[in-house]
């Protein structure tokens, strides 16, 4: 099979994968650092380069607006945003998890305001993670080109009809250049195949009501509908990972071990970070230190199972988070320690909050991190602050 | 040759609007009278409605889960988003159809239906957004001058002097003291659409413009009176009269602004004062209670007299002269 | 063991066209089989003011995520952004190139830097080559030259391919003299 | 509507599949005031037919058949808008003793 390499953004990534998944509508709204997302798309639809309709709305609160209705019309539906363009979109971000609607959408993830920051942390995509969508994160370029023709799948299959968001953390992914590996584009267009639409409002034969009041005689019952198929996901992710490794030599997970045979001290992050944190576990290793990395990709929903099998008897498990939840502990932290009460042999767990509003992390932070781990000097309930003057 | 009642009720004889019975609405509502003459229209002209409508009571009351009013095609998102939303399914037929996904052998019609609220105030800005884009729908506004749905809160299209429960007529403050925004103007402002008044007691005239709407290449908007017979507080039974008093005393209108021409489609050959049409409705009441009502009455007289006269001066400068 | 990446820092204002040298130095590093990142650090500025861009080069797969600090080359594409700033963090065996007309000396005065300096007249080689103030390529050369991570023949595929669709002959042959003059006449000191 | 049913065994995400459910809901019994129709002043003009907002006006070809008390909420518009004063609206108490 031939394979391109090429030295893209994050952004071109996601764009590319949009180009050779052609979906039927594109509706979106520029905001930093997505904007280049939705100028490479308006590109390729202006030179005729996919057939997808491109609705250029007057906000991420139309875009997802519109989304909503393109995919109950039965359209293959996608758009991409940022941060407050999120925020924007948040009520109907609910409703099309809530319509049960396969949409997929790259996040650049960046810190929401205010103050007013255009740089990387996760706060965006945290705000949603109760929202009802799938959310995968991504390590580099390679991985939201992946994941974002993968996403297709998830969201479109039968057990799942869910929304997913692919995040990608904002300019140190979206405008970084990297090497990407790039399907040919009918591998990717076999690969997603054809939406299957399921009660297509353009269908007057059979007509169907989308958006009913649901009161309290049913509502709680759609609910539990949308948690099973969340449940479903990691059957599904499984199965179309398997399909997507055949396609590529690229196999995906829940969460990715790194160098987690023996390790006794396990660092678990999210996005970008996880590069710069297998850098110090190299380092580290050639010092002797027994240390690992468990990478989360799946982040919702959240692949307990997996926490508990890798992290079970380690002696410490240091978490990063790139967002804060004020009055709280840190999310992920929280669903890691949550997902660590039922299990015999518990780690020493420690909680770090990073690189918020682009704070930059480097390979120094991180060996600190670790060295508070191996030194067994973490407090479960302590969050401690990595890069932050005190 | 233009829809007439009796053709119409021909025409359904077995077939229905694409609304049934069984909503809940108030009785005598307005507004799924403009509903389903819109719907009535479309369909008999042999288009297939496929509707989206904004959080409102029309929305609620017609399809309470696992009750549904409708027989077309409907989606409802959120208050604030029809416009944005229709415009996604109407992108979506293009784009299906284009790719030969869809057979092409129909006709479409899309509808986005939305009260004041989700029109004037909170869904403005979807609604701008989807009109500039050209997106091929009929938006209908039934308009019932107040948030009623929430029982009764002042709009952005509330007449001054009505009694609302966030801008009641107090002590000091005699209600709501603005005038209701000019939608009309505001969506012809966008140069490519065809913008009109209507309202269901004059139903010929509705009728036509919904025709005119289905035909035109591009984004069509009717801003339809629509009474709230409980909160304009107006017994169940005189919602189709009170529409005719308000077309009669220019309180509302008939005209239309097609791509920058103006044109009054309804000249009565003499006026009722507009006190006629406020003193009928007790949502005035408490401002009629006050000792300055009829200077208030008053303001509002000259207000409809200027604005019909400057729809007239309009309708003369604008002739043959559209924007496009 | 650990990757080894070989870091350049370029200065320059926005608009002179930094992002875009780092981004072309990755795509030819890349066509050589090697592994690059390319990234620019972004803020509100507009056009003129003084920004950074980054370039992380391996032979290995660079898993990294965070900013250069200890860069092995620093480009200076705007002589009037010299200062002892522009040499932070570089390694002791580090080069400083510089797009300038001035002497070594007055770089040295200017950016207190004690290391090995090469200079060259980017922009105006530019000037007379391709007929604009445009000193990328040029300062690829350059590159090239010092660094050794990347190839001329790599860089002149690479603008090649880039260029051969948008650029008439003569403007590709303009753009190909001003890449190998970069190359040929930069002077280093020390 | 019948029995209530598990979450398994609706649609998802809410949509109602079967269009026009709510013709199954009585809202007759809304009613205080009960239109009665006179056939005899009847011209068939189809005014209450086409204004009646609960489409509860019973017609044929054009023909005035009758009213369906299953979903009249007697708001009287049908009476109001008649020009020949073919319906009349009696308080429902006269009738409480039939069945609709």
């Amino acid at each position: 099979m031939k394979l391109t390499r090429q030295a893209i953004t994050g952004a071109q990534a996601a764009a590319y994968a949009m180009k050779q998944i052609e979906p039927d509508v594109v509706a979106a709204y520029p905001i930093t650092p997505q904007t280049p997302i939705v100028e490479y798309f308006a590109k390729y639809v202006a030179d005729g380069v996919v057939k997808t309709e491109m609705i250029p709305v007057e906000s991420e609160h139309s875009a997802m607006s519109a989304l909503v209705g393109a995919a109950a019309a039965g359209a293959r539906a996608m758009t991409a945003t940022s941060a407050n363009g999120l925020a924007l979109m948040h009520e109907i971000v609910y409703i099309a998890a809530s319509l049960r609607l396969p949409i997929v959408m790259p996040v650049v993830n960046r810190a929401l305001s205010g103050p007013i920051n255009i740089h990387c942390d996760h706060s965006d995509t945290m705000a949603e993670r109760d929202s009802g969508w799938i959310q995968l994160f991504c390590e580099d370029a390679q991985e939201v080109y992946d994941l974002t023709i993968m996403a297709v799948r998830i969201a479109e299959h039968e057990n799942i009809r869910l929304p997913v968001m692919v995040n990608q953390d904002g300019f140190i992914i979206s405008h970084g250049v990297e090497a990407v590996e790039l399907l040919p584009d009918d591998v990717v267009k076999s690969f997603v195949g054809q939406l299957k639409p399921l009660y297509p409002l353009l269908d007057v034969e059979n007509p169907v009501t989308y958006g009913p009041l649901d009161l309290y005689d049913y509502y709680f019952e759609h609910k539990r509908q949308q948690i099973e198929a969340m449940k479903n996901v990691f059957e599904v992710f499984s199965k179309i990972s398997e399909e997507y490794y055949k396609i590529s030599g690229r196999k995906y997970d829940y969460v990715e071990p790194y160098k987690m045979e023996d390790a006794q001290y396990v660092m678990v992050a999210l996005g970008s970070t996880n590069g710069t944190i297998k850098y110090v576990v190299d380092q580290l290793r050639e010092e002797g230190k027994k240390v690992g990395l468990l990478k989360i990709w799946m982040f919702r929903p959240f692949p307990k199972a997996e926490i508990q099998r890798y992290l079970t008897g380690r002696k410490a498990v240091v978490v990063l988070d790139r967002s804060a939840s004020f009055g709280a502990e840190a999310p992920l932290y929280e669903a890691v320690k949550s997902s660590l009460y039922e299990v015999a042999s518990k780690p020493l767990l420690g909680s770090f909050v990073y690189g918020l509003g682009g704070r930059d992390v480097n390979p120094e932070l991180i060996r600190y991190a670790f060295e508070k781990a191996i030194s067994h000097e973490l407090v479960a309930d302590q969050e401690l602050y990595l890069g932050l003057r005190e | 040759m233009p829809l007439t009642m009796k053709k119409l009720a021909e025409i359904f004889t077995d077939k229905d609007p694409g609304l049934t019975q069984g909503h809940r609405m108030c009785p005598g509502c307005g507004a799924p009278i403009t509903v389903k003459i819109a719907l009535m229209t479309a369909k008999a002209l042999g288009y297939e409605p496929v509707i989206g409508f904004a959080t409102g009571c029309m929305e609620v009351s017609s399809t309470i889960y696992p009750y549904t009013s409708w027989t077309v095609p409907y989606i409802h998102n959120a208050f604030e988003n029809v416009a944005a939303t229709i415009s996604g399914v109407e992108t979506a037929y293009r784009s299906l159809k284009k790719s030969g996904k869809i057979p092409s052998d129909r006709k479409y019609a899309f509808f986005a239906f939305g009260g004041d609220g989700g029109t004037y105030d909170i869904g403005l800005q979807s609604l701008s957004g989807a009109i500039e884009r050209g997106h091929k729908f009929i938006y209908i506004l039934y308009d019932n001058e107040g948030y009623m749905n929430t029982g009764n809160q002042r709009s952005g299209s509330t007449p001054p002097g009505a009694d609302t429960t966030t801008a009641p007529v107090g002590k000091k403050i005699p209600g709501k003291l603005q005038l209701k925004k000019n939608i009309v103007e505001i969506v012809a402002g966008h140069e490519y659409v065809y913008a009109a008044t209507a309202t269901a007691g004059e139903p010929m005239d509705f009728i036509s413009k919904i025709e005119k709407a289905l035909t035109f290449e591009g984004p069509s908007f009717l801003a339809v009176l629509s009474p709230c017979v409980r909160y304009w507080r107006v017994p169940e039974n005189r919602t189709i009269d009170i529409t005719k008093l308000a077309v009669q005393t220019k309180y509302w209108p008939l005209y239309e602004v097609d791509r920058g021409v103006y044109k009054v489609t309804r000249k009565p050959s003499s006026f009722k004062p507009v006190s006629e049409f406020v003193k009928v409705q007790d949502r005035f009441r408490p401002l009629l209670q006050k000792p300055d009502a009829e200077e208030i009455i008053d303001e509002l007289q000259q207000y409809v007299d200027k604005r019909w006269e400057r729809l007239l001066a309009l309708e003369e400068a604008t002739k043959d002269k559209p924007v496009r | 063991m650990p990757a080894k990446y070989y870091e350049i820092r370029w200065h320059s204002r926005a608009g002179q066209g930094a992002k875009s040298a780092s981004q072309l130095l990755a795509e030819a590093v890349l066509d050589m089989g090697k592994y690059a990142q390319a990234f620019p650090e972004y803020g509100a500025e507009r056009s003129g003011a003084p920004m950074r861009a980054f370039n992380r080069i391996s032979d290995g797969k660079i898993t990294i995520h965070s900013s250069v600090e200890k860069p092995n080359v620093v480009v200076v594409i705007d002589d009037t952004l010299l200062s002892p700033a522009v040499v932070e963090g570089i390694t002791e065996d580090g080069v400083l190139i510089v797009n300038t007309t001035h002497p070594v000396d007055y770089i040295r005065k200017k950016t207190h830097f004690n290391g090995k300096i090469c200079t060259l007249k980017a922009t105006d080689i530019a000037l007379e080559e391709i007929k604009r103030g445009i000193p990328n390529t040029v300062i690829l050369g350059a590159v090239a030259k010092i660094t050794n991570v990347v190839t001329l023949e790599s860089l002149e595929q690479k603008i090649k391919n880039m260029f051969g669709k948008k650029l008439s002959e003569e403007m590709l042959e303009a753009n190909l003299r001003a890449l190998r003059r970069g190359y040929e006449e930069v002077a280093c000191d020390g | 509507m019948a029995e209530l049913k598990k979450w398994n065994e609706v649609p998802i995400g809410g949509i109602i599949t079967e269009p026009g459910t709510a013709r199954k809901y009585k809202t007759g019994d809304w009613r205080v005031k009960r239109p009665v129709y006179d056939r005899s002043k009847c011209i068939d003009c189809m005014m209450c037919w086409f204004y009646c907002p609960d489409l509860a006006i019973i017609q044929e070809n054009s023909v005035m058949k009758g009213i369906n008390y299953f979903y009249c909420k007697g708001c009287g518009i049908c009476a109001n808008v008649c020009p020949r004063n073919a319906i009349e609206m009696r308080p429902e108490t006269e009738f409480s003793h039939e069945e609709e």
